[in-house]
């Protein structure tokens, strides 16, 4: 492993946003326990589609830790539309760049986030209720 | 800010009184051992004098220490060297699942060159069973190669009862004993091995020089050619400063042994005590069979690099078999091996004592440690989930 | 007794400078440079610099660099590497007759595994000639490996147009710069060559630590297996002293250089017009294209042992090509390959100077040679027999 | 190569008998320039088949030269017979020991006394005359 940049080493001291929501309206979570990195995400949507309130827990490295504090701090407040087209890397930029091992394996926030999108969007479909959602892993 | 050492078994630092005996031979004695004047003839006698310390210490002649550059280059030069000698006779080796690195890919470089090898399994407590190797033998079988203490668990292998199964079937034996040497006795004749890896940066000598033994009429062929030193088995120019660092760690690592690794245990032992109190940790490993500086849990629910990022802000060094330590995708092959799960294999964290640990600094990490187990915890999806 | 070094094309020295860079490194900044705590991070940042400091120096990028334990393990990881890598393209490899033991070597090891070897004759200067390059090449060639400058009489080789050559035919180019990195300029674009091999105790470095400069594209694959250091070429847990220690060393060594080596070659010249003066005594290789501090002189009637040690009881350090001082009865398959007779090779004497010879040095061994040489030719049944 | 002892330097330094003779009764010369060891003994018998004066030329190494100069001391005085008797292990042994890698390549002083005895004992029978013998080379 190369070491982390002083901003990776901010949020993993630092993580913004970190827990879990009763009334949360998406929960999405990547990754799973073989490949050492579980983040799930929880978001709370406003009247205009917009990410009103975030949060994660996240089970893995540093880089897992950091990109899921960072991908919230980059949500937050952003529309959901906006929010689909950040993906990975543009949360491993914000960071100002992650080891390379590190950009494979732990860099999933951004799915994480996406996961809790769809979450939303189908409940509001009806097609699925929440709990099942929250089991929905990728990767 | 505290600075706590406690990954003695990746690295040591260089015993100050090695670091004495090595200084003035980098610039006042500094010839080439194989020059025949008086400046040549003074390394030469150096590297005499520290080749007959290390053969004594291992219970071997001079003649069977051969000087490497390292722990990996002894491992590579045993188990290539004996394929490329004893192909002839067979193309079986027997290895473990649990070896490090260097000898488990120099078993599988030998996968590639029409060579068999068998991995054998170890129990759950990462050791691995004479009946196995016995099972394992085969009428083709040139080499076993059996590590003497495992470096991620500490966990000691049955290495005197496969000497005799090795002895009797008339096979070649190498136990690579890096971690084993400077921390437990080690004599060759009384472990019944033909070859036997150390290399100095385990026990407080440089790193960058290491020793294969090889029993005499053991048959071996050198990896690399050149100017004939180390009777042709390791050519190029001796590297003395590091042989005579070497043999000085030996030495003093090998002087008082019993009373120095004694203290090391009562430590590990407080500290391993202290991390079993903290709820769902569990040990990795023999709880007695093991190296005395070494203690390797798994904590649920938590990620181990994400566990030694916290302590190293903390100032304490340690490390895990946690995939993500090494840059591949599945955690430790030894943990594994074991039959732990990939999620206490991740979140496992390897504290490897030393002869300069003190009681504050078992007291340091077991104060530091819950309540940085307690905060991942709280941020992991798993714990909520139980 | 005044004692005055002329084997720095044996070793060197370690320059304090040097030692002062390393020291911290021992016990202070220790860590296992693939540790990812603090102490680790330490030395891997040492490491990264020192690759870095190497690149730059070799006009190379510090992907490119590979730490090995010495100018042996490198040139043995090119020659052997290539040919495994390439062995599917071709079987033939061109070298020379002057090489250093640790490239024939390697190559007459090759020409056991299948592998033919050309070994290129070289003319009376001892260089290697470029028609015979050319004509030496063979549809199924994969590999050149011909050295900078030799060790024994400092012969300078085209290098420059070997890689042209080797260019145009798309063949794999080595060369062994051991004896010439320190002494004069070294660039591997200005060179062409694909691999080269440096030692750091050849220009006031450590022992047991060297490069491998791999052209990035060269296939090459790595002679032992491990813990993936190195990208996988060379690994082991990485000697960072030595790497800080080989870089601070390359450091000094190439600045100001032309100054430095100006030095030593006046010193050189004069010492060469003085041994030149006694009778019968003739300069072996190249009169101008030799490196800066190589003195090679044939001195009839007596052998070369003899006057080693006789200058030796005079403080003065100084080797020869002599069978006599290798333990083989043939005397150096450099001289030989030259078309010295074995009585002109026997009696040779290789006098190497460095940065910190004086005057007062070379005035004195002129000063005691001449009695030697008399007194040894007085003994000689063939000086009386002339 | 191993160092040499300090009875070896000793002869090497401070070599007995270092000449040649004009009047030599035998003349033994062994070795070749391709091995790089070349030793010539003269000498000189009196009426008892005593060796009665020995001088060596020799163009060697430290070993050759000090074998040589052992070997003459250890001559001088004894009969033919004696002298025949002795071989380059007692010489080497004489000399405390020598390097494992010389005791073959440059001990081979007592062959060249051994040539100068029989040259003499050639030349009393007259089958050859002085300057070929010297000629004779061995090994
Ligand atoms: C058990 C074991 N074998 C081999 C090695 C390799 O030794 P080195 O780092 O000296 O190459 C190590 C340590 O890295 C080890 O712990
Ligand atoms: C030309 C040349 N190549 C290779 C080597 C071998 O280098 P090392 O002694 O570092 O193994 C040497 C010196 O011994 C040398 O002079």
């Amino acid at each position: 492993m190369n070491s982390y940049n002083e901003k990776v080493m901010d949020h993993f001291k630092n993580p913004r946003n970190v827990g879990s929501m009763d009334d949360a309206d998406g929960i999405g979570e990547v990754g799973n326990i073989s490949c050492g990195d579980i983040m799930r995400i929880y978001i709370k949507v406003d009247g205009e589609e917009r990410i009103a309130d975030i949060k994660f827990q996240t089970f893995g490295c540093g880089a897992a830790i950091a990109t899921s504090s960072m991908v919230t701090e980059m949500a937050k407040g952003k529309t959901l539309d906006e929010a689909l087209v950040m993906n990975n890397k543009d949360v491993a930029t914000s960071l100002e760049g992650l080891p390379p091992v590190k950009m494979h394996c732990s860099n999933l926030a951004a799915d994480a986030l996406h996961a809790a999108i769809k979450n939303y969007r189908e409940q509001k479909l009806g097609h699925k209720d929440m709990s099942d959602a929250a089991e929905a892993h990728t990767h | 800010m505290r600075r706590v050492y406690l990954d003695h078994a990746a690295t040591t630092p260089v015993h100050p009184e090695v670091i004495a005996a090595m200084l003035p031979h980098f610039h006042n004695s500094f010839g080439n051992p194989s020059s025949i004047h008086s400046f040549g003839r003074e390394s030469r006698q150096a590297v005499d004098e520290a080749r007959e310390k290390v053969a004594k210490i291992l219970g071997a002649t001079a003649r069977e220490i051969v000087f490497t550059s390292g722990g990996t280059e002894a491992d590579n030069l045993a188990i290539q060297g004996v394929a490329l000698a004893k192909k002839g006779q067979g193309r079986h080796i027997i290895t473990s699942q649990i070896e490090h690195h260097a000898v488990l890919d120099a078993c599988k470089y030998l996968e590639t060159q029409g060579f068999a090898v068998t991995y054998l399994p170890v129990n759950a407590e990462g050791q691995v069973q004479i009946a196995d190797v016995l099972a394992a033998i085969r009428p083709d079988t040139i080499l076993i190669t059996i590590m003497h203490a495992n470096n991620e668990t500490g966990a000691l292998q049955p290495i005197r009862e496969i000497g005799r199964l090795a002895k009797e079937h008339k096979i070649t034996f190498h136990t690579d004993a890096v971690q084993a040497v400077g921390s437990i006795p080690v004599n060759v004749d009384d472990l019944g091995v033909d070859l036997l890896s150390l290399s100095a940066h385990k026990f407080y000598g440089p790193k960058g020089i290491g020793v294969l033994y090889i029993r005499s009429g053991t048959k071996l062929k050198p990896l690399y050619h050149g100017g004939g030193q180390e009777r042709k088995l390791r050519p190029g120019t001796e590297n003395h400063v590091g042989v005579i660092g070497l043999a000085k760690a030996l030495e003093l690592a090998t002087t008082e042994m019993e009373s120095k690794q004694a203290k090391v245990r009562a430590l590990r032992d407080k500290l391993m005590g202290g991390l079993l109190a903290i709820p769902e940790v569990k040990l990795n490993g023999h709880p007695e069979e093991r190296l005395p500086g070494n203690v390797n849990v798994s904590i649920r629910y938590v990620e181990g690099e994400s566990l030694i990022l916290s302590l190293d802000m903390q100032g304490v060094a340690v490390s895990s078999g946690s995939a993500c330590t090494s840059g591949s995708l599945d955690p430790s092959h030894v943990l594994l091996a074991m039959g732990l799960s990939h999620g206490e294999a991740h979140g496992s964290l390897r504290l490897t004592l030393g002869q300069d640990n003190t009681e504050e600094d078992v007291d340091y990490v077991l104060g530091i440690l819950p309540p940085i187990v307690l905060r991942l915890r709280q941020m992991s999806p798993l714990y909520h989930k139980r």
